[in-house]
């Protein structure tokens, strides 16, 4: 039992009206000194089997087909056990 | 005998009705397509239409975009093949790369359900020759990610190819860049449209009856080829 | 642990149960007993104590609600195909159409998680209406908020409107309509009300009865999970203290697109003929459709309990038998036809499992890994629960509030043409009246593409066939106002509203639904005023000649001592042959001529103006004569049906003024405007006397139309002229004031972009 | 300057429809062997100043009030520079 996670973020030059909205509203609660907030998805997949390059390469594979669209969001992948 | 145009229904398809009933309207048999078809059952041209396939889950489009259908609609698209995407269609042509660029969150960050006043950019498409250039019209929107971003380049290249089909006018609903409410392939075959022409076909249901054309226009297109 | 058996039930009479903490009374813990002749099982305990909450058994509200099965009118047998009782009553439309409606509550969950606690409102109502075998067709959404500008209706207001959008946008119902109410009652405690509409051929209505010895009992749509366990049931039998409900329940998350592939998933099912009978999973789950399949049905059932598919492995058959989980059905199917049912519940990806049988006998017995937990007679579960006479008695205030009438000597009214002039953009600007396109724009009206009226009109009008353009219309409406000033006339007016609204349209209208928001029923001013609101609901409805067809109660309605305003909300379904003849309410075109029909007094007590101006609330609600609204209607069906009308749109809220500012917002036309002579300009102009239309004829049908109404002996009154269009355009208040369109247009859009945006 | 990076997933008894269509989706894609999905959101969120304890004090503060809905969501707060 495998645990892959999967960070997708839109890319730095598109625009993030979430995150915006979120830097507005931790203004209005008082939490000063935020210069940027940015919004994004985490995937949290368990896989049978071991923590393995093979793995590694699969899950890269998920993010990269299915999970991110690559035209405007970055991903990071991590494989743990 | 009529032209035959294919709806196809995904699972959350919701305006599937409504494009076949455009369709008809427009003089063309409407020909139901279910995504796990692996042909077009020879129809002459397909729409895509509007909803939340798959719940919109994940992205817009993004896990329609592996229908078995959409090999067919690919393959087809690239021989020449109409193909309409509205809305969520717009959102599965663009995941599954018949279009550039993507849609995203409308910076609202509402749903957005209005009567749009949009302007015709290209008449050349199959969906559009039925409109002069610089019409104005007023048809439906409803979307909740129809924020239509490229980078710059594919936008300056959109431009210059002509391939932007409306744009938004008097209010840009959703954020998109450069107020783009629909686009084209380079071939003109292949057009995607955030607002929804098949709610514009009858004067009782519809603020205008202005979106029949782009339903007409590829039955003319058609019979002509 | 190990589960407890039946026979280790009989085995430890003495047990100590947890029966109050699950809402119990001791006298219905007795009576438990009583009825097994032992004491229940843990499960059974589950079952009994969700099935005879407030919620699911209407303990407190059974004893008034008889009134809508006894005073029935006479037009019920044209037009009732299913009573009162069913998931939701169904109405006869003609043309061998079947319609059914119905508007239920989703008030304390909405509190809790405002998304999700109105997303799962929907989703439950329209499968009450899919369990009748009908395709969905449209929603409405009646709402109440404290003061629009308070910090907690911030809090709940964007949820609550983007869970309603989240989920009906997705299941790809148009929503056609609504209410958006202000009042500081609603402040603790918002009121979340959800109607569905649906249609059917009268051939393929559904009943929720288990019949025939060996049949299936078929769980299909989502997995069962721990969410929501005593959710709706428990909570909504909860008063809130100050500090939120005081039992807090796991929220249940909706899943819009499981349910859509279920709808239609069903609609085949039902198109195929497979089912039996079927029961959608709502407030207590499966304890509440096996045991409502069972009761209703011939024969017993058998449930083998650990077959029912889980989301979460851990949970114990109590929590299984009370989940709230979503997106949930039960049917009972004949074996021959199950290949089939499995077939098409594959094709729309939807999880199926058979849990159990139809028997013999008269018992609902539920197993567990082969041992017995449930062994139940199902009525007693369902029908026969606890009914409680509650005390009431006219509450010692209602004098005082009633004797405390907005005179000119107690509340200042504006004198001069600018007083009413400012009076006239004050209200306009209102919460209540401004106009409500911040909400209604995140719906989607146009999917499915038979909308023909909607949001901002009087009623929601769908087209139900293309070919003979048969249609239908609803409105709901419900003044918490008059119904405290007289709750038994409150509800009356209430439902005069919403009957108008639908005339006004120009569809007939023939049934009714409610949803009645009240406080808590162990408060006897509180109970008083349920009881009043019900009875002149009843006849209301007998003097209408539409009959109630289904409904909901919510109680504990109320923060800490106070309950809300009485809020009966009422919903009115009409036909119309044709839509092509519907009546929209904007202004026609140039030159035709507006009359106002019916009378106007100096009725101000519990309006807007009072509301807004004053913040008073005392006297008596406008007089209600259904007579008189019966006739209005006739007028306004025949005038849309004889082509005489170009508009209509009701007056209500906010009078004379407010109806012709929607009017001309909505048509982008002006009007010259003069009023009676003999009534006073203010009262002309903001009461809000019921029984009232403004129409909009062309000259050459004036004549015609006028005749109509004085044959009626209804009174009508040329009172304006349209007159100018677009920018330029202006309301004129002849010899008084005039305000441009676009003044008007600013006013009313402003308000609740810049509260909730 | 640091930064704020805070994890929001729904908690594991709430239903997660998301997740649900992720996981069928990849395996209809040939990913076999995935046992669970689960979708949540992730904020990162650059504050200027120190990453000291007041930082990570007020950042759970930010999470529980604002970025999380604690009714049916569970956060987890991480803290860099
Ligand atoms: N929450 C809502 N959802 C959808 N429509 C709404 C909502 N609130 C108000 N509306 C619509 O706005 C219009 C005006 O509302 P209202 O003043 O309550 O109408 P009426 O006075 O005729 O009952 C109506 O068409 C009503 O259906
Ligand atoms: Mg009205």
């Amino acid at each position: 039992m495998a645990r892959v996670v999967v960070d997708v973020m839109l890319k730095p030059e598109i625009l993030d009206p979430q995150g915006q909205a979120v830097q507005g509203a931790l203004g209005r609660l008082g939490f000063d000194g935020v210069t940027s907030v940015r919004q994004g998805k985490q995937f949290v997949i368990d896989v049978d089997g071991p923590a393995d390059e093979t793995l590694r390469g699969r899950a890269d594979e998920m993010a990269s087909t299915l999970l991110a669209n690559l035209v405007i969001e970055d991903y990071t992948v991590r494989v743990d056990d | 005998m009529a032209l035959r145009i294919g709806v196809v229904t995904f699972p959350g398809s919701l305006d599937d009705r409504d494009a076949a009933r455009a369709v008809r309207l427009a003089g063309g048999e409407a020909v139901a397509l279910w995504h796990k078809d692996r042909t077009l059952s020879g129809v002459d041209a397909v729409v895509l239409p509007g909803g939340f396939s798959y719940g919109d889950y994940l992205r817009c489009g993004a896990i329609s975009r592996f229908a078995p259908v959409m090999a067919a609609v690919v393959e087809g698209a690239q021989g020449g093949l109409p193909v309409l995407g509205i809305c969520n269609g717009f959102q599965i042509l663009c995941e599954s790369g018949l279009l550039p660029g993507a849609l995203t969150r409308n910076d609202s960050l509402h749903f957005v359900c209005r009567d749009q006043r949009l302007r015709i950019e290209s008449v050349t498409t199959a969906w559009t020759s039925g409109y002069t250039a610089g019409q104005e019209i007023v048809v439906p929107l409803k979307n909740g990610e129809g924020g239509y971003v490229a980078d710059q380049l594919a936008l300056d290249e959109l431009e210059a190819e002509g391939r932007i089909v409306a744009r938004y006018l008097e209010v840009n609903p959703n954020g998109s860049r450069r107020d783009i409410a629909g686009i084209s392939n380079a071939a003109g075959n292949v057009v995607g449209l955030m607002p929804h022409p098949e709610h514009a076909v009858e004067p009782l249901t519809g603020p205008t009856t202005d979106g029949l054309a782009f339903f007409t226009s590829v039955l003319t297109r058609l019979v002509r080829s | 642990m190990s589960v407890d058996t039946v026979k280790n039930a009989t085995a430890t009479p003495e047990a100590v149960q947890p029966y109050a903490e699950l809402g119990l009374k001791p006298d219905e813990y007795a009576r438990i007993r009583e009825i097994l002749g032992r004491r229940p099982t843990s499960s059974e305990l589950a079952m009994y104590s969700v099935m005879w909450s407030e919620h699911c058994s209407y303990k407190s509200s059974k004893v008034h609600l008889r009134q809508f099965g006894e005073k029935v009118p006479v037009e019920a047998a044209d037009v009732l195909l299913v009573g009162i009782g069913e998931n939701a009553g169904v109405v006869d439309v003609g043309q061998g159409y079947a319609v059914t409606f119905k508007v239920e509550s989703h008030n304390h969950p909405s509190y809790v998680e405002p998304y999700q606690g109105a997303a799962t409102g929907v989703g439950g109502i329209v499968r009450d209406i899919l369990t009748m075998g009908a395709r969905p067709i449209a929603v409405m959404d009646p709402l109440r908020f404290g003061p629009a500008d308070a910090p907690d209706t911030r809090r709940v207001l964007p949820g609550i409107v983007a869970g309603i959008g989240g989920y009906g946008n997705c299941l790809g119902l148009p929503n056609i309509g609504g209410e958006l109410v202000f009042d500081p009652s609603y402040l603790g405690n918002p009121l979340v009300n959800a109607l569905c509409v649906g249609v059917m051929r009268h051939e393929d209505i559904k009943l929720a009865r288990a019949a025939g010895e060996g049949n299936l009992v078929v769980l299909f749509g989502a997995k069962t999970g721990g969410d929501g366990i005593g959710g709706v049931s428990v909570l909504a039998s909860e008063t809130f203290d100050a500090h939120g409900p005081s039992k807090r329940p796991s929220v249940q998350v909706g899943d819009p697109f499981t349910e859509k592939l279920l709808i239609e998933c069903c609609l085949e099912i039902f198109a195929a003929d497979l089912v039996v009978g079927i029961q959608d999973l709502g407030g207590a789950g499966i304890s509440c459709a096996t045991s409502e399949l069972a009761s209703a049905g011939t024969g017993g059932m058998h449930v083998t309990l650990d077959r029912v598919p889980l989301r979460d492995a851990s949970l114990s058959p109590e929590e299984i038998l009370m989940s709230e989980s979503q997106e949930r059905m039960c049917a009972i199917v004949e074996p021959v036809q199950l290949d089939r049912f499995l077939e098409i519940c594959a094709k729309w990806d939807v999880t199926v499992t058979v849990i159990g049988e139809v028997t013999a006998g008269e018992r609902l017995v539920i197993e567990w890994h082969g041992e017995t937990i449930v062994d139940v007679p199902p009525r007693t579960v369902a029908h026969d629960g606890p009914v409680y006479e509650r005390p009431y008695s006219r509450p010692t205030w209602q004098d005082a509030l009633q004797a405390d009438a907005p005179t000119p000597e107690r509340l200042a009214r504006p004198a001069t043409a600018d007083e009413l002039r400012a009076t006239l953009l004050r209200l306009v600007a209102s919460p209540n009246l401004a106009s409500k396109s911040w909400v209604t724009s995140q719906y989607d009206k146009y999917v499915q593409g038979n909308t023909v009226l909607a949001q901002p009109e009087d009623s929601g009008m769908v087209r139900i066939d293309e070919q003979t353009g048969l249609g239908i219309a609803l409105a709901t409406d419900g003044n918490g106002r008059f119904a405290k000033l007289d709750p038994y006339n409150g509800a009356k007016l209430a439902l005069a509203e919403a009957y108008r609204n639908v005339a006004a349209g120009g569809a007939k209208p023939l049934a009714v639904t409610n949803c009645l928001n009240f406080g808590s029923p162990e408060d006897p001013d509180v109970m008083w005023q349920f009881a009043e609101a019900v009875r002149g609901l009843a006849d209301g409805c007998l003097e209408l000649g539409v009959p109630v067809t289904g409904g909901n109660v919510s109680f504990y309605n109320q923060t800490g001592e106070t309950p809300i305003l009485p809020t009966p909300v009422i919903g009115v379904l009409g036909v119309i042959d044709d839509v092509e003849r519907r009546t929209p309410m904007g202004f026609g075109s140039e030159g035709e001529m507006i009359l106002l029909v019916g009378a106007t007094r100096d009725e101000l007590a519990g309006s807007e103006w009072a509301h807004t101006v004053h913040g008073h609330l005392g006297g008596l609600p406008p007089e209600v004569d259904l007579g008189r609204e019966r006739q209005l209607a006739e007028i306004l069906v025949g005038g849309s049906r004889d082509g005489m009308l170009t508009a209509a749109h009701d007056v209500s809220d906010g009078g004379l003024a407010q109806t012709l500012v929607e009017m001309a917002l909505r048509s982008g036309r002006g009007a010259r405007v003069f009023l009676p002579e003999d009534l006073d300009p203010f009262v002309a102009l903001f009461a809000e006397s019921a029984g009232r239309a403004v129409v909009v004829v062309p000259r050459s049908e004036e004549l015609r139309f006028t005749d109509m109404c004085v044959a009626r002996y209804v009174p009508v009154a040329r009172i304006g002229v349209v007159d100018g269009a677009g920018k330029g355009a202006v309301l004129d208040v002849q010899g008084l004031f005039s305000v441009a369109l676009g003044d008007l247009e600013a006013a009313a859009e402003a308000t609740l972009p810049a509260l909730f945006s």
